[in-house]
């Protein structure tokens, strides 16, 4: 037990209590900080009274690289941002250099983004509902049914794209190759079968009594305090703001597209976990639509070109609503092969200040569940 | 009532338990080392250099031209030109790579020095076990061990491959065709005649790859590699 | 004196004397529970079941955990700075004062005489009937003193904020 | 020839046979040792074999709950992994910490170990087949087992690790609030039967009406005594949902963070033990310890239905553990004493009931008293929680 004397805490136990106090670090190796993430922990008993979060454990110079490589090399970097959600990320960044080059993206390649991106956001959400139940103690089983259903996802990825995982599949004006034959039936197939594994996901956890215990209640979120920290995505949702820039920015073919956004109310970690299981159900939608009406035709602007791109100065922030937030990238040229200054916005950093907020006065066991609540890659808050 | 909630999910996992044994929907797993997953086409892993022809060192398609070098993101080629020139998959004199080295431990499997290739000269190979006792000297791979034949490239991705020659041949006979008009006395000798070149089915120059073949494409015993079981049926125990 | 009396005896008193002589509190805490364990055997091996077992539930199983909690919540776990008070010699001469009363007492009791060792009669239903019949007054009182006491500790233990808040 | 003598009886008794005829051949002086020696043996052979067979049957079942194939490499269908996992842990390297106290470090898995281990002597695993027969069996057990709250802390304060503290005192602060309640559910057997004997509870157990048993479990008292007894030893024994102490997501391994090799093993071996005895002290107290479910079925030998039921309650065990998330702390505690306590007094009052209303032609209307007072609590539980709107499945309301 170590001792030490608080400066000003948030939430400051009773007066001589001070010496009681255990200050645990939590990480960067432990089982359930989703990655070599870092809590010095300031306990009360079992109660936290203070939390800081370390992160940059796998800090990766991402910003700095993309500023000495050309437009195109930064693309199978970003793939490494949130490790998960390879294509939301390609879609953020080719959406910021086309915003930058003035490029026009085909019919049928925004389809495919709009296919593929869906389909990110089904594997990204149903993998989180996993982890969320594995920090709760839950033995891996609904960690393996998301993993199962994953699985049909990446093989789609892989015949696709090439890669299950690190995908670098959009381009500058549209998406690198085409689909191969058969390649949109067998993504019909895993979509008409993906509701089954939500209703087996429902049935395991959602009106689990313990589950109930464990999230409702804890780790609120105020609808004010996340509008003033910029949270967004799921997060900010489940605090009931009605913020999705799918609608918001009407960004690619999205319009086309009939959607709901769910809210919650009391943005609780069940809200939270809620959200982005109705969430699951609402992409199915925009899938079943985009699969039914993709287009014929080409799939990448015949202007883009892989060598010698120099798109004229300027400077341009092209966002999507990736699957864990508000994805943006800040793009400034001064008309060179390099951009002269690249920025992401990635949402599980910014998600992730509030975390101390959210677990003030709840219990080791709550920083766990509320940590993988909040949706981090530790790939995207590092860089 | 309470415990309505647990009751399911009880029920749900003795429904999975009693499923993993009956339907192969549920149990998806690969037992790796005696299964494969059928190999799927797009995969890519590492690039290898192309060569035309039996030789490796006469028929490889890189002219040295340096351009993947400098846009690999990682850097993990290094080109060095050479002095002489060699007639390249054209039948044009061009430079070759006296060294070309690719350090798999930094490549990333971008795929990016395929695409910016202009001479079909590198692409992706599908090979992934490659582990080596030598840390520094197993992982960084020379131009003869990147070199890869041609018919290979056509095992591993054909419906690619067929775009490729065929776009190559095309090439090839225009550059025939202005020799021809140039009047010279030899007529050109292509260093290596393309392998089975298919009739032309599409006229377009890029490596898209056609829909033509079915997507998880087995490939037929390769020679390099048995990528494909010999062994159990997949969803058997030993 | 058999054998394992002889055993038991000295693992009781080696186990109480290092619970005085370390210097480690919890390891004081631990000697002294093996001492508790002796002397639960100890009754065991005459005969007496229901006490051994209440013993051990209740010296090992209880009152060393509370001790063991009881040194964690003190500023220092672990080293206790000044084991032997100054005041030694008084506590000398009230311990062979108390181990002179007890050995006059048991020499005078009839324990003492050297008879063949009764027959083990208590047996658990014994021992209930007469706390439900004999012992029943003591028995509720001293039940209503421990719910007091019980009661007592959870005010003690409610947090005052907590407190505040369901008032 | 041998096969023709033997009758069921000598089947059923064939281990009390073998172990007279060794005796037989021991001098007369040597004979108390022997028998203490002929019968500890069997325990310490079985029960770690049964320890093995459970970590391959929970790693198997937990596999295929999460349809995978769980381990099948060591030995046909992988029933040897245990085997390689006791290498493995044999091999490893010991590593103490170096602030550690060592001789408390040292001790702590030892005595973990020998405590899981006593509870057995007073466990009848089949007829005639009881270590000892101690007239106060329940006490002892329960004694025994307070012994294991002692080592578990002498681990936890010996690593001088703050995760292991932090699991010592849950793993401490669990298991006695949830021994009273696992006193309390016991208790109502002890008073049926009027012993605390568990042989004398087996024995109370061991008629047949027609050809269904007497069982405690088939009383209203018995049941939920059962289900309480069983929530008990679940959190007792720091199995799934209320496995706390090691936390795996939480606090990593909790009190046994700090060992490695074949120490690690112990505690896991300690922890199964335990687990087993418990849940075998379950069966004596309300599944007729080694009687036979059926009256038929008397002809397969006691032993081997007691181990049967052992392995059903092993299978129900894992089944928990591969679909519940765990509870939190407060909540445990909340549980075990705004819940299980309660319910387990009512309990002891619905057999008093019981045993004091008429049976005979009544017996519907005694069973539906019983069940009316259990059921009760339950009811008015869910529907204030109802009313307060906690644990609701919530609706949610979209945007378009």
């Amino acid at each position: 037990m170590s001792t030490l004397t608080l400066p000003t805490p948030f939430l400051s136990p009773e007066p001589g209590h001070e010496e009681r106090l255990l200050e645990i670090s939590m990480g960067p190796q432990h089982p359930s900080t989703h990655g070599v993430f870092r809590m010095n922990v300031v306990l009360d008993g079992e109660r936290v009274v203070r939390l800081k979060p370390v992160f940059g454990y796998l800090h990766r110079n991402h910003e700095k690289i993309a500023e000495n490589e050309t437009y195109l090399s930064s693309m199978p970097y970003t793939d490494r941002l949130d490790y998960i959600c390879s294509l939301t990320n390609n879609w953020g960044y080719a959406l910021a250099v086309e915003k930058l080059a003035g490029i026009t993206v085909p019919e049928r390649a925004e389809y495919l983004r709009v296919i593929t991106g869906e389909l990110t956001r089904l594997l990204n959400h149903a993998c989180l509902l996993g982890f969320l139940l594995q920090d709760m103690g839950a033995s891996g089983t609904p960690l393996m049914y998301a993993f199962r259903e994953r699985e049909k996802i990446l093989d789609l990825f892989e015949a696709l794209t090439g890669a299950r995982m690190m995908c670098n599949y959009m381009r500058f004006g549209g998406c690198r190759v085409d689909t191969p034959a058969g390649w949109l039936d067998q993504a019909r197939k895993v979509v008409a079968e993906f509701p089954r594994f939500l209703d087996e996901f429902e049935k395991l956890l959602v009106s689990n009594e313990i589950l109930m215990e464990r999230t409702q209640g804890v780790g609120v979120l105020s609808r004010e305090l996340a509008i003033s920290s910029a949270i967004s995505g799921p997060m900010a949702r489940a605090s009931g703001l009605n913020y999705d820039i799918r609608k918001v920015d009407a960004y690619g073919i999205y319009p086309r597209f009939t959607f709901r956004v769910p809210l919650g109310k009391h943005g609780d970690v069940y809200d939270r976990y809620m959200i982005r299981f109705l969430e699951m159900r609402e992409s199915l939608k925009i899938l079943n639509d985009a699969l039914r009406d993709i287009p014929a035709g080409p799939i990448i602007d015949p202007k883009s070109k892989p060598r010698g791109f120099r798109p004229k100065p300027g400077e341009a922030y092209g966002r999507i609503e990736a699957p864990k937030g508000e994805l943006g990238f800040y793009l400034i040229s001064d008309g060179s092969p390099n951009p002269y200054r690249y920025r992401v916005r990635p949402p599980s950093l910014i998600n992730l200040t509030v975390l101390e907020d959210l677990c003030l006065g709840h219990n080791v066991a709550d920083v766990v569940v509320i940590l993988g609540s909040v949706d981090i890659v530790l790939g995207e808050v590092d860089r | 009532m309470i415990g309505n909630g647990i009751l399911k999910g009880l029920a749900e996992t003795a429904r999975n338990f009693f499923g993993s044994y009956v339907s192969k929907d549920r149990l998806t797993t690969v037992q790796y080392p005696e299964q494969h997953i059928p190999q799927i086409e797009a995969t890519r892993d590492f690039p290898f250099l192309v060569y035309d022809g039996a030789d490796w060192e006469s028929g490889m398609r890189c002219v040295a031209c340096q351009i993947c070098e400098k846009e690999c993101p990682p850097k993990c080629i290094l080109i060095t030109k050479s002095t002489d020139k060699k007639p390249d998959a054209v039948g044009k004199p061009q430079f070759y790579p006296a060294v070309f080295d690719i350090d798999i431990s930094v490549c990333m499997s971008c795929q990016i020095c395929v695409e910016v290739c202009p001479f079909d000269a590198i692409k992706m190979d599908v090979q992934f076990d490659l582990p080596t006792d030598d840390r520094f000297g197993g992982l960084l791979l020379d131009r003869h061990k990147l070199a890869k034949s041609n018919e290979y490239y056509h095992q591993i991705h054909p419906t690619e491959a067929t775009a490729v020659d065929t776009a190559l041949a095309a090439e090839r006979a225009k550059a025939a065709a202005a020799k021809a008009a140039a009047a010279t006395p030899k007529p050109a000798a292509p260093a290596a005649p393309a392998p089975a070149a298919p009739k032309p089915a599409s006229s377009t120059a890029t490596p898209a790859p056609a829909p033509v073949a079915p997507m998880p494409v087995k490939p037929a015993e390769p020679p390099i590699k048995p990528l494909a079981s010999e062994s159990s049926k997949p969803g058997e125990t030993k | 004196m058999t054998a394992p009396f002889l055993i038991l005896a000295a693992l009781a008193v080696a186990g109480t004397a290092a619970a005085m002589g370390l210097r480690n509190g919890v390891h004081c805490v631990l000697a002294l529970t093996v001492g508790f364990a002796a002397l639960a055997a100890l009754y065991l091996q005459l005969g007496a079941q229901f006490v051994g077992f209440t013993q051990i539930m209740v010296y090992v199983g209880a009152v060393a955990i509370l001790a063991v909690f009881a040194i964690m919540m003190t500023h220092h776990p672990g080293l206790i700075e000044a084991p032997f008070s100054r005041n030694w010699l008084w506590g000398a001469v009230i311990a062979a004062a108390v181990f002179a009363t007890l050995a006059r007492a048991i020499s005078l009791g009839t324990a003492s005489a050297p008879s063949a060792p009764p027959e083990p009669s208590a047996t658990v239903n014994q021992i209930g009937d007469a706390l439900m019949h004999r012992y029943i007054l003591p028995l509720e009182i001293v039940g209503l003193l421990l719910t007091a006491a019980l009661i007592g500790a959870v005010i003690i233990a409610i947090d005052p904020k907590d407190r505040e808040e369901s008032e | 020839m041998i096969a023709a003598a033997l009758t069921t009886q000598d089947v059923d008794q064939i281990f009390v046979l073998i172990k007279h005829a060794l005796l037989a051949c021991v001098p007369a002086a040597l004979q108390p040792i022997a028998s203490a020696v002929l019968s500890i043996i069997p325990i310490l052979v079985a029960f770690p074999l049964l320890f093995a067979i459970t970590t391959v049957l929970e790693r198997k079942g937990l596999g295929r709950m999460q349809n995978r194939y769980g381990p099948n490499r060591v030995g046909p269908a992988g029933f040897f992994q245990p085997i390689a996992d006791g290498i493995k842990s044999l091999t490893k390297e010991d590593v103490v910490p170096l602030s550690a106290d060592h001789a408390v470090h040292f001790l702590a898995p030892i005595l973990l170990v020998i405590a899981a281990f006593l509870g057995y002597a007073v466990l009848p695993i089949g007829r005639n087949m009881v270590l000892v027969n101690l007239n106060a069996g329940v006490l002892f057990f329960f004694a025994v087992g307070s012994v294991v709250e002692l080592s578990v802390f002498m681990a936890g304060w010996s690593s001088r690790s703050k995760y292991s503290l932090l699991g010592a005192m849950r793993a401490i602060a669990q298991m006695i609030s949830y021994e009273v309640p696992l006193v309390l559910a016991s208790v109502v057997v002890i008073m049926q039967a009027g012993s605390l004997s568990l042989v004398t509870i087996v024995e109370s157990q061991s008629g047949y009406t027609g050809i269904f048993p007497h069982w405690y479990l088939f009383t209203p008292w018995g049941i939920a005594g059962f289900i309480l007894f069983m929530i008990a030893a679940t959190a007792e024994s720091n199995r799934s949902p209320f496995d706390l102490p090691e936390g795996e997501s939480e606090i990593i391994a909790g009190y046994f963070i700090e060992y490695s090799g074949f120490k690690f093993a112990l505690f896991f071996l300690a922890e199964y033990l335990g687990m087993f005895a418990t849940s075998s002290l379950a069966i004596t107290l309300f599944l007729g310890g080694w009687a036979a479910p059926l009256s038929f079925l008397t002809f397969i030998p006691s032993y081997v239905w007691f181990f049967l039921k052992l392995l059903v309650l092993i299978c129900f065990f894992i089944w928990i553990r591969g679909t519940l998330p765990r509870l939190r702390m407060d909540q445990l505690m909340g549980f075990a004493w705004k819940f299980i306590l309660p319910m387990a007094l009512l309990n002891i009052f619905v057999a008093g009931l019981w045993r004091f209303l008429p049976a005979g032609p009544l017996n519907s209307i005694r069973w539906l008293v019983c069940i009316g007072v259990l059921a009760a609590p339950c009811i008015v539980l869910s529907f204030s929680l109802k009313q307060k709107k906690k644990l609701l499945v919530r609706t949610y309301h979209f945007a378009e």
